[in-house]
């Protein structure tokens, strides 16, 4: 796919193999970006050009068409770069069609130039951060006097903090008062032990295969986190009840619905049972 | 050595006559040396005689380091004397391990060197990325960058600014001799640009009570 | 004050010409400045390049520095430099006593800030134990919190706010310009590690029975 690029008419002079194996090691690298603006200007520099002419409808489809090759890696994607790929996919949208006269705000061009500047600017910290770092520094290259002399005699105490003990000291109390011990709301918990109660009784007055959902008590029924509370605790219930041979489990495939029925006492071994718990489990 | 008169402890102004330029000098050479830490003019005038021009015996100073082994530094507001640059090869055996850093924080240091005083969402702007906590802690905890005034923009946001310690650490006399700044300026990479169409009551609202918030690069 | 060429590293002997003698002087005065214990000469010959005359080059730096403010001393086979001694009394001044507020302490002191004005059964109750009297006393003493008005409540307890000293300290402007609480998560400062000694530090509370006694700065 990023072959493909390098054959594109007009799209540099590049040898298609560098093209390939750059774009591979991005690929790679994806983890590597630190955010979409990042991976923009890698891509940007790819292209050998003055960041302040890049010509910003290539980019964008540059953009887009890495996102995608990521994603068919099935690479996940963290969601800014999928917001910077829709942002681009309108710009593009906005920038190969006739401007619409009914429509105001910024003109596409306006906002590729914008892109460009926030390209040009990072490009530009990165720069003055790599020259700062190699400045000569101290403790590397410039020393301070190894043996200062401290003369201890006058007396006065003084007392030091700063800014930061004092926030610290504020955070720490006010964290202090958000900290609760952890516990659990139960109005919306139905407990393990009363569905296996529940469905013990039931279970006496039923005869043949029944959905789980049946057994699920009034009141939990609905949707959200009763019912999903409810339903666990009876199918945990359905569980024990079924190690303890007193119900045989059923489910036709998976995500079916699961169905019981109490076992017979002294019942026949009846062999889709097992296989079917199986599915269930 | 001990022949030259003792001068009158500074606890004592006005009562003994001013001690001559040289003797100041050697005053504010003395008190360099014996401290790691740069010390500012205001505490070398304090603790100097009531009388001493600081500044004037500095120039001295400054000139007589100039070229030696050891040199003498502005930092900010204040002085040190520091080993001269070329001879960093000589120094192995002082050599301190330097602390390593992540590349947002590199990058998040220069933002605030370059566009002071900074906003967290600023940086987030010009990164194009969520700044973490860890990395401005971690520039606060080398005492590299600070928090300045808030911004008087809605939410009040708090700036961060580079620090003394930052400018000591690169060799620097003041924000404004960071490398590049004036070239970055005038090709309008530190203003703030605004998305176009979004923000712009912010900025204007920005300039009005902001002003005294920019020493370091307005002249 | 990089545009003197580097000299070879001292790793590679006699491939290069000896340091000028002025050179070799300038090596030395770096090493022995940076260095936090004496040096002595053999070890001077060691670090410096091959054919340096190490005792020729400590006599000159020696009389160059006879009569400054520090002074090259030697100590036993080792050299050093020192404060000149008719300057010592300088360093005395120096010594204050740099204490860390306690716990306790910068504790009210927040609530204080963060507060104001405050009654001190507020600030017990935000701390959760009580604030012993040495610990406001000391906060006055430093002039950083001072009795504000009292409250309009029955038993009209004082209250107290920080001072302008406060906020000269601290480098803010008003209390107002305190990071809140979303500012000091988003820095990282809400995570904080637990500080060495933490655990103990309440043990340091006495009670306190005195609340709203004091009628010094009624209004």
């Amino acid at each position: 796919m990023v072959a493909q690029d390098a054959q594109e008419p007009g799209d540099g002079a590049a040898p298609a193999m560098a093209e390939r194996l750059a774009g591979e090691a991005l690929i790679v690298d994806v983890d590597g970006f630190e955010g979409p603006l990042d991976l923009l200007l890698t891509l940007a520099r790819r292209q050998k050009v003055d960041l302040r002419r890049i010509p910003v409808l290539q980019l964008a489809e540059q953009y887009l068409r890495f996102i995608e090759a990521v994603r068919a890696l099935r690479i996940e994607l963290a969601a800014d770069y999928l917001v910077m790929a829709a942002w681009l996919a309108y710009l593009k949208s906005r920038l190969l069609l006739p401007p619409d006269p009914a429509e105001d705000g910024p003109s596409a061009e306006d906002m590729a130039a914008h892109l460009a500047f926030q390209l040009e600017r990072l490009e530009a910290m990165r720069e003055a951060a790599a020259r700062l770092m190699a400045r000569d520094r101290l403790g590397r290259d410039i020393f301070a006097r190894g043996a200062p002399e401290v003369v201890t005699v006058a007396r006065s105490k003084q007392y030091s903090a700063t800014l930061l003990d004092l926030m610290q000291a504020y955070a720490r109390l006010r964290t202090r008062d958000d900290f609760r011990p952890y516990a659990f709301d139960r109005s919306d918990v139905f407990p393990m032990e009363a569905a296996l109660e529940r469905l013990r009784d039931m279970l006496g007055h039923q005869g043949d295969w029944a959905e789980l959902a049946h057994y699920l008590p009034p009141g939990w029924r609905g949707a959200g986190k009763r019912r999903r509370s409810a339903m666990a605790s009876t199918f945990a219930a359905s569980l024990e009840l079924a190690k303890q041979g007193r119900v045989e489990l059923r489910q036709a495939e998976t995500f079916a619905p699961i169905r019981l029925r109490p076992r017979r006492p002294g019942g026949q071994d009846n062999g889709h049972g097992g296989g079917d718990g199986g599915g269930a489990a | 050595m001990n022949d030259r008169p003792v001068p009158p402890p500074a606890a004592t102004p006005g009562l003994f006559p001013i001690p001559p330029l040289a003797e100041q000098e050697r005053m504010i050479e003395a008190i360099l040396f014996a401290s790691a830490e740069p010390v500012s003019s205001a505490e070398l005038a304090r603790r100097l005689p009531e009388g001493c021009d600081v500044a004037e015996a500095l120039a001295h100073l400054r000139s007589r380091y100039a070229g030696r082994g050891v040199v003498l530094v502005r930092v900010g507001e204040a002085w040190a004397f520091r080993t001269a640059p070329d001879l960093a090869w000589l120094m192995h055996s002082e050599q301190v391990e330097q602390r390593r850093l992540s590349r947002a924080a590199i990058e998040t240091l220069a933002i605030v060197a370059y566009h002071q005083p900074v906003t967290r969402a600023e940086i987030e702007e010009i990164r194009g990325v969520a700044v973490s906590r860890g990395t401005i802690d971690q520039l606060l905890e080398l005492d590299w960058i600070r928090l300045g005034r808030r911004r008087m923009t809605p939410g009040r946001p708090v700036t961060f600014v580079v620090t003394e310690a930052f400018l000591d650490h690169f060799g620097l006399e003041s924000a404004r001799d960071l490398p590049g700044l004036k070239e970055l300026r005038e090709a309008g990479l530190l203003d703030s640009r605004p998305l176009p169409g979004a923000a712009e009551a912010e900025a204007e609202e920005e300039d009005a009570e902001d002003v005294g918030q920019r020493p370091l690069f307005d002249e």
